[in-house]
């Protein structure tokens, strides 16, 4: 069998992501769409938070995407530094503005959601406060890749970037929980097995959460694509006007 | 066709509409700069093949 | 003790600049580079001193051998010409600093702060800066900028003595360095080539 | 090594060098806010540890921006970069000489500003200890957020941008200590996670931000 | 003149020019905030007016640390002060610049913030509308600071210590109104005192600031 | 057209440096200043530009009839080369751009960033900015530093164009500068003499 390390050619990257990419397209918006439908439309209210608990299909799954999405551009990262293949440091830049947008969509939903159970948009607690601190490492993140001019310079001082800020998210993490207990949901609802969570919830909402990640791996080969042709638009670019 | 959605009918319509219109702006950022970048890097390709064979 | 470059290529902005570069400097030799603008001395230069990795070819010297001279002097414009001088002694783990400021006649100005001096001065501080290096070989990028006649005979001295006392230079310039005896190497030939194709994994440089 | 320290305390000391500037923003800080909030000694008094860790925090960023640029600019860094001395060693260094010159002033001078602010009396033997224990790993914190930026024309608000969200844990444990010391309680336990945080950042930092400078020197 | 206005744009808008810079500032600093005062809704309501216009300050003055400085560094302001437009003319375009790239953005992203720090409702009003009639005139007010400092190296840490007592009437006016309206009671008389320091301020300062210009040239 | 500076003194950090210094230069003339390091012709120079004000003496020409063109180019590093030349054009009121980077052999390099262009080059385009001020007197320090043989020849060239429309040039310079129908004065017996005797009054200047 090929090595993994195959796919950090750029050839062989665009090859597979020519199919691959689609395909994941496709599946995504299937899962997405009728997960959602079924969420939206044919779940009963809940006894408790009423119709509202119908958020939960845009919040868990976009939530676990934004933790999902550093995660990776840490991999991505490390293997930037370790190997320096190429792909690997425009994956982690691609993934970069789809994670914030996640980020973004578990803020903006969670928001919504605590105005009629909490009576108010937003709350300092732990969960949502880590959120916030993660919004802002991708928000410096993008900003650092985008100021620096020269791409390899770039992938370097992210990737640095990027596992000095993981390190100190999780930090940060400990430091709200130390701070202040918090009105959050803990993970009791979806992930832990057995729990009260009827199935009429946990149907919609796992094909949700799988239609996410297919979302997420779609976008960022698309991007990743992206990325690759503008490095080489760029380097033809140099050799174009040296050749004058 | 629409679910009752009770009292709190505008926090999760709009929790989808937003959620929906952030997917969508993030899908069509990427699309449209990928087709941008695509397009620009096929003319540019083109130009270099027509230099080089003209040359050549 | 040498320096000996062996097919070097060097590159600036993911441009190749430089190919199939291969010289040799050995003690008590002087080595001036020349090129027309944007050449590539002042990337060669960099190379040299170790603050960009070449792109291809071996440098027998490690950077640690060298003092670059840059563009920039890397003057500290609050500090006097005496306290800029100590300090690069002190890194260096050198003294020797009244002698540097006599050899390039900066002792008048030894108490007057870097911002207050004229081109020519600043200059001159940053050349008598090699002299507390203590190394070998000394790599400058176009060193008489804004020195005027007598200090370039000045800075031809000093450069002769550096020789005689077994140590190398390797100058990039464009104009006279009083330095009749140098050799010279012109880097018109080993301007680089454009790879005719361009596949697809290389245009990722 | 020593001469850098040297160097660059001569540099901070010298006209125009920033020395006690940080300590002016802090003050004027600690000012603005009872202007911009009101005057209500109670609020303060509740908001003081905070707000103070907030302005030791923003008064250190503020003056860390140059750190690396100045010497970038004129060409030091290239031939620092060179030197006979490792370059994790020039960044300690540099740290250090923020940490005296921007950081133990700010200390030492808090708990006057937090008379200003009405801070409660048990609140500023642990003012002064948190800020003490912690503002060294905002220095190298710091110098870690210049070391990326360094070649960056107006890299100041980017720094700021990067730095921030690394500052975080700190200014909650320390804020905290405060808070908690103000309110009659224990103060010790953020003051322990806070002091680890700054030994992890001392020990590891130095390394990462050598790394940049490399890069960034390329 | 729209030639300069057209260039500071461009400049600010290229990688590295610092767009958005300010505004990520002003959204660290409402997060940070409460990090350090706590998670209180109720305390963080009553400080929230204060809180955001002391932030928008700091953030304004954070990003015009370098309005000449790097036209200084370069050798830009030489020559434009030796071009046929009136240095009053440059200190304008260059006040209206920053206030395009910096002010503006952060008065129409107040009210996000606002929603951190749990402001209470009638205050988002007024706090956009006095932050609109208010930047101006720190926009001014700063651009005279950055002339007077212009030839000092890491002179912004001065700046901010000569900028922020000019700062300090607009912010209590500004952040009065807010509270004001926020409180239920009426925001205009303080709105107005600010509206009138603005234009005072956009009326004089910018002879004052090429006077400090060209001593500063000299 | 022309300049005539009589009996002019100037002064730097509160010390005279050249006394008594008169001449002229009119329409289709160009006078290089020659004097050793810090003998006062950056200062010189900044004076008639009016960044200064002399000590004493009367300068004819306004400042606003001068291009000045300094040690440092006034570019900005993130605009292009075109970029940089258009927006001292808007600022002059002046077309021709392109003409101007025809002249000093930027066409190439138009949509290169300024950072990204080495010294020489970087030199070249300050230089091309004064083809776009539209004023008859330039004012120029040191211009040919870091530039190669051909380009010190093509800004000859600019010069000796701008000489046979009516402008005239001011040059200090310590190298050869490709004029040799320049005429030149030495700054030398011009240097200020320190007053033996210093009153109170005076020690204030
Ligand atoms: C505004 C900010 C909010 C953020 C950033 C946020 C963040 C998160 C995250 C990260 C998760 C996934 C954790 C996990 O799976 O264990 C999650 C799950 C959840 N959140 Fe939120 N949340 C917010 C607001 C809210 C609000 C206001 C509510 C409702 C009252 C809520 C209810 C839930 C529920 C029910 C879950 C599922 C828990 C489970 O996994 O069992 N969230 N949220
Ligand atoms: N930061 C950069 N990014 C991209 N290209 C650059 C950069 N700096 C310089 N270049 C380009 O690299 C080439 C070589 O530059 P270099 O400074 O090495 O030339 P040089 O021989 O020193 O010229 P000069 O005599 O003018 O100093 C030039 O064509 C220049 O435009
Ligand atoms: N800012 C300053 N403050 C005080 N003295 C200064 C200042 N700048 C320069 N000088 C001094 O004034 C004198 C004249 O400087 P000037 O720059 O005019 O010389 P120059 O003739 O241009 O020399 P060069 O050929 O080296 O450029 C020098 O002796 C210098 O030391
Ligand atoms: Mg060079
Ligand atoms: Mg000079």
């Amino acid at each position: 069998m090929a090595s993994l390390w195959e796919y950090a050619n750029p050839v062989k990257f665009m090859q597979t992501s020519g199919w691959l990419m689609p395909v994941a397209a496709v599946l995504a918006a299937g899962m997405i769409a009728v997960g959602l439908v079924w969420g939206f439309f044919l779940t009963p209210d809940d006894f408790r938070q009423g119709s509202t608990v119908k958020i939960i299909f845009l919040h868990v799954p976009s939530a676990l995407m934004a933790i999902n999405a550093w995660a990776m551009m840490l991999v991505t990262s490390l293997i930037w530094l370790v190997r320096r293949h190429h792909v690997s440091a425009l994956a982690a830049k691609a993934a970069a503005p789809i994670g914030a947008t996640m980020t973004l969509i578990a803020l903006i939903t969670g928001a919504i959601w605590g105005q009629p159970m909490w009576g108010t948009w937003w709350a300092w607690d732990p969960r949502l406060t880590s959120f916030l601190i993660l919004f802002l490492f991708y928000i410096g993140y993008i900003a650092l890749w985008s100021a620096i001019e020269d791409p390899d310079t770039a992938a370097d001082l992210t990737a640095v970037l990027c596992l000095v800020g993981s390190v100190f998210a999780v930090l940060s993490r400990y430091a709200a929980l130390f701070w202040n207990q918090g009105l959050h949901q803990g993970a009791s609802l979806s992930v832990a097995p057995g729990t009260r969570m009827d199935w009429s919830y946990k149907g919609p909402l796992y094909l949700c959460m799988v239609g996410f990640v297919m979302l997420f791996i779609a976008l960022v080969l698309a991007g990743t694509r992206t990325e690759i042709r503008a490095r080489r638009l760029r380097a033809l670019l140099t050799r174009e006007r040296a050749m004058g | 066709m629409m679910p009752d959605l009770g009292t709190y009918a505008a926090e999760v319509s709009l929790a989808y509409v937003v959620s929906l219109a952030l997917i969508a702006l993030l899908i069509g950022w990427v699309w449209a700069r990928g087709r941008r970048m695509k397009r620009a890097l096929d003319a540019l390709e083109t130009r270099l093949n027509r230099k080089q064979n003209g040359q050549v | 003790m040498e320096l000996r470059v062996s097919d070097l290529a060097v590159a600036r902005g993911g441009l190749p600049l430089i190919e199939g570069l291969s010289f040799a400097v050995s003690g008590g030799e002087a080595l001036v580079l020349r090129g027309p603008n944007g050449s590539g001395k002042t990337t060669l230069l960099r190379t040299l001193a170790g603050l960009q990795p070449p792109l291809a070819g071996q440098i027998s010297a490690p950077p640690e051998q060298m003092a670059y001279a840059a563009h920039a002097d890397g003057l500290k414009s609050t500090l006097t010409v005496r306290e800029n001088l100590r300090f690069w002694a002190a890194i260096h783990g050198q003294n020797g600093v009244d002698a540097a400021m006599a050899a390039m006649n900066l002792t008048d100005l030894a108490d007057r702060q870097a911002q207050h001096l004229s081109a020519g001065q600043k200059r001159r501080l940053g050349l008598a800066r090699l002299l507390v290096t203590g190394r070998w070989l000394w790599v400058l990028d176009e060193p008489t900028v804004s020195l005027d006649v007598a200090s370039v005979a000045l800075f031809g001295e000093v450069v002769r003595a550096h020789l005689a006392r077994g140590g190398a230079a390797l100058l990039a310039t464009h104009i006279d360095l009083g330095l009749p005896e140098a050799r010279i190497l012109d880097l018109g030939p080993y301007k680089a080539e454009m790879p005719a194709d361009l596949g697809f994994d290389e245009a990722f440089l | 090594m020593i001469a850098l320290l040297i160097r660059d305390l001569r540099l901070a000391f010298r006209a125009g060098g920033g020395f006690g500037l940080g300590l002016g923003f802090f003050l004027i800080l600690a000012v603005l806010v009872p202007l911009g909030v009101g005057p209500d000694p109670q609020t303060l008094g509740l908001i003081a540890p905070g707000i103070l860790w907030v302005g030791a925090l923003l008064a250190c960023l503020l003056s860390l921006d140059r750190m690396f640029a100045l010497d970038h600019e004129d060409g030091s860094l290239d031939l620092l970069a060179t030197a006979p001395i490792p370059l994790e060693g020039v960044v300690a260094i540099k740290a250090l000489a923020h940490w005296l010159t921007t950081c133990l002033p700010l200390a030492l001078v808090a708990p006057v500003l937090g008379i200003l602010l009405n801070l409660p009396g048990p609140g500023y033997l642990w003012l002064v200890l948190s800020l003490l224990l912690g503002t060294p790993a905002l220095s190298m914190i710091g110098a870690f957020g210049a070391a990326l930026t360094v070649g960056l024309k107006r890299g100041g608000l980017l720094l700021s941008l990067l730095v921030l969200p690394l500052y975080v844990p700190t200014l909650v444990f320390g804020a905290q200590s405060v808070t908690r010391a103000a309110q009659g309680l224990d103060p010790l336990t953020p003051i322990l996670l806070m002091s680890g945080i700054t030994a992890g950042s001392l020990a590891l930092l130095p390394f990462a931000a050598a790394f940049a400078l490399r890069i960034n020197l390329r």
